[in-house]
């Protein structure tokens, strides 16, 4: 057992737990700060992958950008009682009938499907996810969806900005 | 010449119809009449013509007036054909015709509607004449259907009273059952020959070698179920005694006179037909005997006396058919012309009664007629010596000749043809005797009343008296003028039939016999006796019977005109509504499963998603598990 | 250049991202917060995007990366509109309680 | 000159209809139509004299779709059927006062538009396009101007709507799946099908569906009797005059060609439903309260005869069919006239409420007798021709057939002098009836007269038509 995989348990058992506590926590404020760790510990996943460019930007986007986002949110609606009511238990069963059928129909796939890896993995050697090769790949192959996600971008702070206006006529 | 002639004859009857119909107000009551009137002489003067014509030449004619049906495999042209037996019958039609046209302008003067009396007259003359000159058979079925049509007109004459109309509807009903029958018997002929021209059909049948006997026989009994339709046998002769309904003159010229010779004509038409299948021809024997002998019963205990005289037609329809069924078509024909002429003389006779007495026509109400009537009586009672079968009268000879054929036949027949004889001589002297003997048992006002007709109404009486009486020369047994005359027609004859033995003589004194029986018997009853026939509600046992006419009417009425309009309630109220529950039940459906549908859509977002990840599932295993 | 994945196996990268995106999923279905609802989205978002940068060392190719990226602008801009919409929701209704959003019903 | 004037005439008739104003509305109509059915005889006259007076040409180009009116004997028989009764039709409504006239006139010339396209059109789609077009104005006239409970009437109306749409769905699916295999739509091109048995009878089972239902052959009558007396009488005329026979007609042009094996191996099946509707229709017929539904099923009883007679696959059958389509169509016209001019007095369908009218108008009882008479097909009339006719094809195929179809003479003759004699006969109403207007009575004894001619001399019909139903009687005897 290497090193490695030892890391990569140790963090995967980390963004699954707190992805799990995330979604059971009743405080939001709670959920939140675990989903936190979660993207930490994701982040951890792509250092892991040897993708440093990605996990920065993901510190930065999700951890920094988003989960900001959520707390203010949280915040701006006070939302920091655990006040929510349970759902009926039908739907919890439900949750759960269809958390274990989508678990399993997944893995039942992957397990059905060719078996894809038998431990050996090429290795070309080439250099694929240094900055330089993902910009390059970025400004040139996906030049124009590139683009677009910065007028998606656009629109959507706009939005942002529209949707959370007060309306002066509801006076 | 002749085709323009033929078409005088055809087209003078509807020329008299339409001035009728689209000027008979006009033109006021006489003068329509006399229009109707001069339209029928007419063509009776042309049928004089070619009369004289076929007398000498012995050839027919036959003319083709223009394509008419295309059928697939042959072509039916609207033609004509002059022969003996349609000029035969012409006379008859349009002389008779003639004298009740002339009675009917006294007859009707009354009525505000002589004019439409008079163009329906002459309408029904006009398809009479098309049925018996048609060239092929669905010519005359134009006839055969236009005479059905003008009798439902004429019998619901007086359509404001909806029992006359009922008895018209019946009529029309009926003869139509007859008429499918009919046209089903021309499908098979038009199959079988493809042609339905009388003269080719006869070559074609008698000149056939490997006939389909079994669809031939099919087709003649189809003819003669048309056949039984028009001329009233049983079973579908209910129409013809109700059918009284309409105007005296018209129960003597459609309803014993002409139309319902009209299945006789047929058969007659077709005889080569019918000889070729020698069972529907027993059919129509014992039919034809049955009928004589139901109806003459029927005949005994009536009181109406236009209803005495219909059982009387249809017995004497009966004996006709009889004739028909032993293949002795001259005979029948013979019997068919003496009874236009007595039967016709009765009727209207009877009309003169009925006029006289201001529409009486219960018997039980009348009686002593005989003073103040003296020329009505002595032509009804030459005309029911007549249909008795006294000797030398018309209706001696005619009978005569069916009871022989009969009994040469098979001697059953021979003996209900007989009894059927005596019975007629016994109700048609009933009938003398309650009308013109004794005293008169109406009211007091109509006493006053009683006169003798007036010489438009006695002419004809006499006209048609004097035939009655003479009638029988056309066809002496010795030598028979109608035999001859019809012998083209007819396939020949080889029986030994007029051959006069002492045989003969035997049985025709035992008819003259049987007949002078049936007048005693009468004659004992109701003179002797004194007898009046019982009120309606005392009658009792078998006359009751009788008198409602063995319960006919009433048991077609459950057998199927009750069943019928059940159905048709129980389609109207049941299959329809449940037909339509089906089809609004579909609309329902779909509109529930809408509505449950609707359900689904609840709004929360977590079943939305669940239904979503289910659906998910179920794609991705389709996809990859399914291989 | 030794790949990480002869030690770690992209077995288990896989085994992981289906948990977490089934988390995701499990989150959504069962909580009514809708911030939760939220966050649970982004957790199968990132789920899906560990999945792609496995592949994409997997394959040694750059074009898996890319598409996080995208993705990652998309979940950005997703989560702003989505907030916003919440916010609004919340102003309106009082509540956030996804039970009572139910005015889709038909 | 070719027949594609005639439908823009029409067209052009309703617009300008609509455009006269309520005022003129209906005598703008009545001259378009006038002018239409004179063109129609020039066109007939045209085609008489060996002239090609068809017209084809590219529609679309992907998919394969002409806009192709081809007219041959029986296309032009049945365009001059429409023709003749569009006139007719609204020449009689001449006595009846409509609100918003305009559209009401420029409807029923758009319908003829459509009736008359159906009947031209060679091509799939276009025909198809033509046949739904005929029912949107149908609607419109039956909802907004017919009578009695508008609740009633719409949910009658709507019924009929949607179940003849229904219907015809099937026919579309099945033209597009004849596209797929042929390629085009074009008539021809599909008689050249060589389609499986199977494929037909598929074909030949949604076509059916479509027809019997406009036709209606029962069990798919039940919009029939209600609609027909819901709409106004200008809008059953036309549906019972023309616009059933659109199924008719469709069934020879359209299903039988294209799908003669599935047609000659169950044709004793659509024999017997076409003549259960005889009898059914006949006797459900007996006991109507109101006198339209009485008509309608009795039209019920009619058009069964004529689909078992063009089932019946033989010459006979299908020329008496068309005949009997076409007299009919004046027949059914004529008698809902009569119920209508009887409405105008009494200001009632009830027939209980009627009678005694004969003492009361003599010459509109005469009319009246005289299309009762046709009706039962009596000899000299046309109707006795198609019938006997159609009866002769159905004794060809089986007698029992021949006796059961031919139990219409005598129910019909039942069931019609029935209502005649509690409708016009019997002690003079306490009503008054007044006599037949000029235009009634014109309408009335043109109906007449038509009638009386072509039962006598059907032959100019009978040529018209025959070629064609010989040519199509080759393709269903193609294999």
């Amino acid at each position: 057992m290497s090193i490695l995989l030892i890391l990569f348990c140790i963090l995967s058992a980390i963004t699954l737990l707190t992805a799990f506590l995330t979604v059971f926590s009743k405080n939001p404020i709670h959920s939140a700060i675990y989903l936190v760790i979660c993207f930490f510990s994701v982040a951890g996943h792509y250092l892991l992958l040897n993708a440093q460019f990605l996990a920065i930007v993901h510190v930065i986007v999700y951890s920094g950008a988003i989960m900001i986002l959520f707390l203010f949110t949280i915040m701006l609606m006070n939302l920091n009682k655990e006040n929510e009511v349970h759902k009926p238990r039908i739907t919890r069963l439900g949750a759960i009938v269809s958390f274990c059928l989508i678990c399993f129909v997944l893995i039942l796939i992957f397990i059905n499907s060719k078996p894809i890896a038998d431990g050996s993995y090429d290795v070309t050697g080439e250099d694929y996810q240094s900055i330089k090769v993902l910009g390059k790949v970025l400004l040139n192959e996906y030049m124009v969806p590139f683009e677009y996600a910065s007028i998606l971008l656009l629109v959507a702070m706009i939005g942002a900005v529209l949707l959370s206006k007060k309306e002066k006529l509801e006076k | 010449m002749d085709t323009n002639l033929a078409l005088v004859l055809l087209l003078t009857p509807l020329l008299g119809f339409l001035i009728n119909v689209f000027f008979g107000k006009k033109l006021g009551k006489t003068f329509s009449g006399i229009v109707g009137t001069l339209s029928v002489v007419v063509s009776f003067a042309v049928t004089l013509y070619f009369f004289g014509y076929i007398t000498v030449a012995k050839q027919p004619i036959q003319i083709i007036l223009f394509d008419w049906i295309s059928i697939s495999n042959f072509n039916l042209s609207f033609g004509l054909l002059l022969d003996q037996l349609s000029i035969l019958w012409l006379l008859f039609v349009t002389g008779i015709g003639s004298l009740i046209h002339l009675y009917s302008i006294s007859y009707m003067h009354d009525d505000e509607k002589m004019h439409t009396f008079f163009a329906y007259l002459n309408l029904f003359v006009f398809f009479m004449i098309t049925l018996v000159i048609g060239s092929n058979l669905l010519v005359m079925f134009i006839g055969w259907e236009g005479v059905g049509l003008c009798s439902y007109l004429l019998i619901g004459f007086w359509h404001k009273n909806q029992e006359y109309n009922d008895a018209a509807k019946k009529a029309f009903i009926m003869n139509r059952i007859g008429d499918l029958g009919l046209l089903i018997g021309i499908f098979i002929l038009g199959m079988l020959f493809s042609t339905l021209d009388f003269t080719t059909l006869k070559t074609a049948i008698s000149g056939a070698t490997n006939l389909n006997s079994y669809w031939l026989g099919v087709a003649a009994f189809a003819l003669f179920i048309g056949a039984c339709g028009k001329s009233a046998q049983i079973p579908l002769y209910t129409w013809l005694p109700d059918a009284m309904a309409g105007p005296t003159p018209v129960s003597a010229l459609i309803h014993a006179a002409t139309m319902v010779t009209a299945g006789i004509f047929m058969i007659s038409r077709l005889n080569f037909l019918f000889d070729l299948t020698p069972e529907v021809q027993n059919i129509i024997a014992i039919i034809g005997a049955i009928t004589a002998l139901v109806a003459a019963t029927i005949g005994l205990v009536q009181n109406d006396i236009k209803k005495v005289l219909a059982y009387s037609t249809v017995s004497q329809l009966g004996l006709m058919f009889l004739a028909l069924g032993l293949g002795a078509y001259q005979v029948a024909i013979f019997h068919v012309v003496t009874h236009a002429f007595f039967k016709a003389c009765l009727f209207l006779g009877s009309g003169s009664v009925i006029h006289a007495l201001g529409g009486e026509q219960d018997m039980r109400k009348m009686g002593g007629l005989k003073k103040a009537m003296p020329i009505t009586f002595m032509t009804m009672l030459v005309a029911s010596l007549a249909i008795a079968g006294i000797f030398p009268f018309a209706g001696f000879w005619s009978k005569d000749e069916i009871l022989i054929t009969a009994f040469e036949h098979n001697i059953v027949l021979w003996v209900i043809g007989s009894v059927a004889s005596i019975m007629t001589a016994f109700y048609m002297f009933r009938l003398m005797y309650l009308t013109f003997f004794k005293e008169f048992r109406g009211t007091e006002d109509q006493k006053h009343h009683l006169h003798e007709s007036p010489s438009l109404i006695t002419a004809p009486l006499i006209i048609l008296a004097v035939l009655s009486f003479i009638g029988g020369l056309i066809s002496l047994p010795k030598n028979s003028w109608l035999n001859e005359y019809l012998a083209p027609i007819f396939r020949k004859v080889t029986e030994e039939e007029h051959t006069l033995g002492t045989f003969e003589y035997g049985l025709m004194a035992i008819a003259l016999a049987g007949a002078f029986i049936g007048i005693g018997i009468a004659y004992s009853k109701y003179i002797k006796q004194n007898s009046v026939p019982e009120e309606d509600s005392k009658i009792t046992g078998i006359s009751k019977v009788l008198y409602n006419k063995y319960y006919v009417d009433e048991a077609y009425d459950v057998l199927f005109v009750k069943p019928i309009n059940a159905l048709s309630g129980f389609f109207r109220d049941y299959i329809e509504t449940s037909i339509s529950a089906l089809v609004f039940g579909l609309a329902k459906v779909t509109n529930e499963l809408s509505f449950q549908g609707k359900k689904l859509h609840n709004g929360s977002i977590g079943f939305y998603l669940f239904a979503f990840v289910l659906g998910l599932c179920a794609i991705i295993s389709y996809l990859f598990l399914a291989q | 250049m030794n790949n990480i994945l002869n030690q770690i196996g992209i077995e288990n990268y896989i085994f992981l991202c289906v948990i977490l995106f089934c988390i995701g999923v499990f989150g959504v279905l069962y909580r009514r917060n809708a911030i939760i609802v939220f966050m649970s989205i982004e957790i199968m978002l990132n789920a899906v995007n560990l999945l792609f940068v496995a592949f994409s060392t997997y394959h040694q190719d750059a074009q898996g990366q890319v598409f996080v990226f995208f993705s990652m602008a998309v979940a950005a801009a997703e989560v702003a509109v989505g907030l916003a919409i919440l916010v609004s929701i919340f102003r309106n209704s009082g509540t956030i309680d996804v039970a009572n959003l139910k005015n889709l019903k038909g | 000159m070719n027949v594609s004037l005639l439908l823009i005439l029409l067209l052009v008739g309703a617009f300008a209809t609509y455009l006269a104003g309520d005022k003129l509305a209906s005598k703008v109509a009545l001259f378009f139509s006038l002018a239409v059915l004179g063109c129609s005889i020039v066109l007939l006259n045209h085609f008489n004299a060996g002239e090609n007076i068809s017209f084809i040409n590219q529609w679309i180009s992907q998919p394969n779709i002409s806009f192709a009116l081809q007219a041959d004997g029986l296309s032009l028989a049945m365009l001059l059927l429409t023709t003749a009764l569009t006139p007719l039709i609204i020449f009689s409504s001449f006595g009846n006062e409509y609100k918003n006239a305009k559209s009401f006139y420029a409807l029923i010339l758009f319908m003829a538009f459509a009736m008359a396209g159906t009947f031209l059109a060679a091509d799939g789609l276009l025909y198809y396009i033509f046949w739904e077009l005929s029912l949107i104005p149908i609607y419109f006239i039956a909802l907004l101007w017919g009578n009695g409970d508008a609740e009633e009437r719409k949910t009658a109306v709507v019924k009929f709507f949607i179940y003849t749409l229904a219907g015809s769905l099937f026919m579309l699916v099945a033209f597009i799946y004849l596209y797929q295999r042929a390629g085009s739509l074009l008539i021809d091109d599909l008689y050249k099908l060589d389609l499986t048995a199977s494929e037909q009878l598929w074909i030949f089972l949604a076509f059916f569906l479509a027809y019997a239902i406009k036709i209606p052959i029962i069990p798919f009558h039940t919009w029939q009797a209600k609609v027909y007396q819901k709409a106004p009488t200008v809008g059953t005329m036309l549906l019972s005059g023309i616009m059933l026979k659109m199924g008719l007609y469709s069934v020879i042009r359209w299903q039988l060609p294209i799908a003669p094996l599935a047609a000659k191996q169950y044709m004793f099946v659509f024999i017997a439903l076409g003549i259960a509707g005889v009898i059914y229709g006949s006797i459900v017929a007996l006991r109507q309260k109101d006198l339209k539904k009485l008509l309608a099923y009795s039209s019920l009883a009619h058009v069964g005869l004529i689909a078992a007679g063009a089932y019946t696959l033989t010459l006979d059958g299908l020329r008496g069919a068309v005949l009997q389509m076409i007299a009919h169509g004046f027949v059914v016209v004529g008698l809902f006239f009569a119920a209508e001019i009887i409405f105008r007095r009494y200001d009632t369908r009830t027939i209980s409420e009627m009678g005694g009218i004969r003492s009361q108008s003599p010459k509109f009882t005469s009319m009246f007798m005289i299309l009762v008479l046709a009706s039962v097909a009596l000899p000299s009339t046309f109707n006795f021709v198609g019938e006997f006719t159609v009866l002769y094809s159905l004794s060809q195929i089986n007698i029992w057939f021949a006796i059961l179809g031919g139990t219409t003479i005598i129910l019909g003759a039942y069931y019609m002098l029935k209502m005649f004699q509690h409708v016009m006969l019997g002690e003079t109403n306490k009503k008054i009836f007044a006599d037949v207007t000029l235009n009634e009575g014109l309408t009335m004894v043109i109906i007449v007269a038509v009638l009386f001619f072509f039962g006598m001399y059907p032959k100019p019909i009978i040529d018209l038509i025959t070629p064609s139903l010989e040519n199509i009687l080759t393709q269903i005897n193609r294999n």
